[in-house]
């Protein structure tokens, strides 16, 4: 799996993206699970932010597959 | 078919491109500038970053959306990222129509959709 | 105090002064462009004409109203009148304000009331 | 008293402005009815169009005096 960090995830994680080896599909749940395992600091964007696969916002029910690229959305501020 | 143009960059954002055809009545225009103040604190420029594939496709899903609401002839987004200095402008849109309802109701929507939906980013400040 | 100019004068209409102050964060802008139709038939040209005195007189009375539920920084209006072309502009409208609500606002209302009370007209077409 | 014509007002009465003496001061129904006797051709206009002095709007219950300058306002188009 493909990580993609952005904006205050990226200050965090201290990465654009990472590749993270995954066994099984994951809920986005077990996503952020695995991720503020990674990077404690992300704990706290876990309820503001979004995902995303494929420029598309993920469902909250989606299935993460091992191949997939997911992007982490902190809350936008453009304009 | 609404004609959309969307361009994420570093370059100054420059006027917009005027030429009318003979249908357009109305062209709404919006332009955001980066005010010499963030959170109370006096600054003197701004960084935006995007994720960049994803935020053209979401303006464009937005912007054909809303175009089924308030049909207009195109629209020019532009939105700068990188450093942008105070007073200098972050985004510009342009909408051409038949008439003006529909532009101005487009713009101010989208807009609206832009600030909870488009992923980017302010990221850093420079202080004044 | 919203700093207002108006001018109306048969000049083409040229791009807005951009100038921004650092606690400008919205500009919002309006051309209106004389369409290639008229009462459902072709035109060429549209002729303006205006009661000048009076539609500034009127106009900066009603964008001081207008102000006052959505304060704004600044505002220009340029409206044409003489012999304008098919696919040029008629009239320009540029508001300058710390967000972007009051300068939507502001700009929309204002093209509403200019369309009752303001006393400038449309006196003849040229057909196409 | 000094009337000005606009646009439709100033085709049919073929003058842009005209001096009427008149000798006392004028309601604006009376004003109507002495423009109407020297342009037959204003009559359609009389409901829709208002009357303007010193770059305001006539209220309907005004007084003319034989020294205003009024203009006749048929309904705009500007914008």
């Amino acid at each position: 799996m493909t990580v993609l960090y952005f904006a205050h995830a990226r200050r965090i994680a201290a990465v654009t993206q990472e590749e993270i080896p995954v066994a099984a599909p994951l809920s986005s749940s077990n996503f952020w699970d695995l991720i503020i395992r990674r990077h404690a600091g992300m704990a706290p964007l876990r309820a503001s932010s979004r995902l995303a696969r494929g420029n598309d916002f993920l469902p909250p029910d989606a299935v993460i597959a091992p191949s997939d690229e997911i992007a982490i959305i902190p809350p936008v501020s453009g304009g | 078919m609404m004609h959309i143009e969307i361009l994420i960059n570093d370059t100054i954002i420059t006027p917009p491109v005027r030429a009318a055809h003979s249908d357009v009545g109305a062209l709404a225009e919006f332009t955001g500038f980066v005010r010499g103040e963030e959170a109370g604190r006096p600054i003197s420029a701004l960084v935006y970053e995007a994720y960049q594939p994803m935020a053209e496709t979401v303006m464009r899903r937005l912007l054909t959306e809303l175009a089924a609401a308030h049909p207009c002839n195109s629209v020019r987004v532009q939105h700068r990222i990188g450093i942008i200095r105070v007073g200098e402008a972050a985004i510009h849109i342009a909408v051409h129509a038949k008439h003006r309802a529909p532009a101005f109701a487009l713009l101010a929507a989208f807009m609206d959709r832009l600030k909870q939906d488009v992923p980017i980013w302010k990221t850093d400040t420079f202080s004044a």
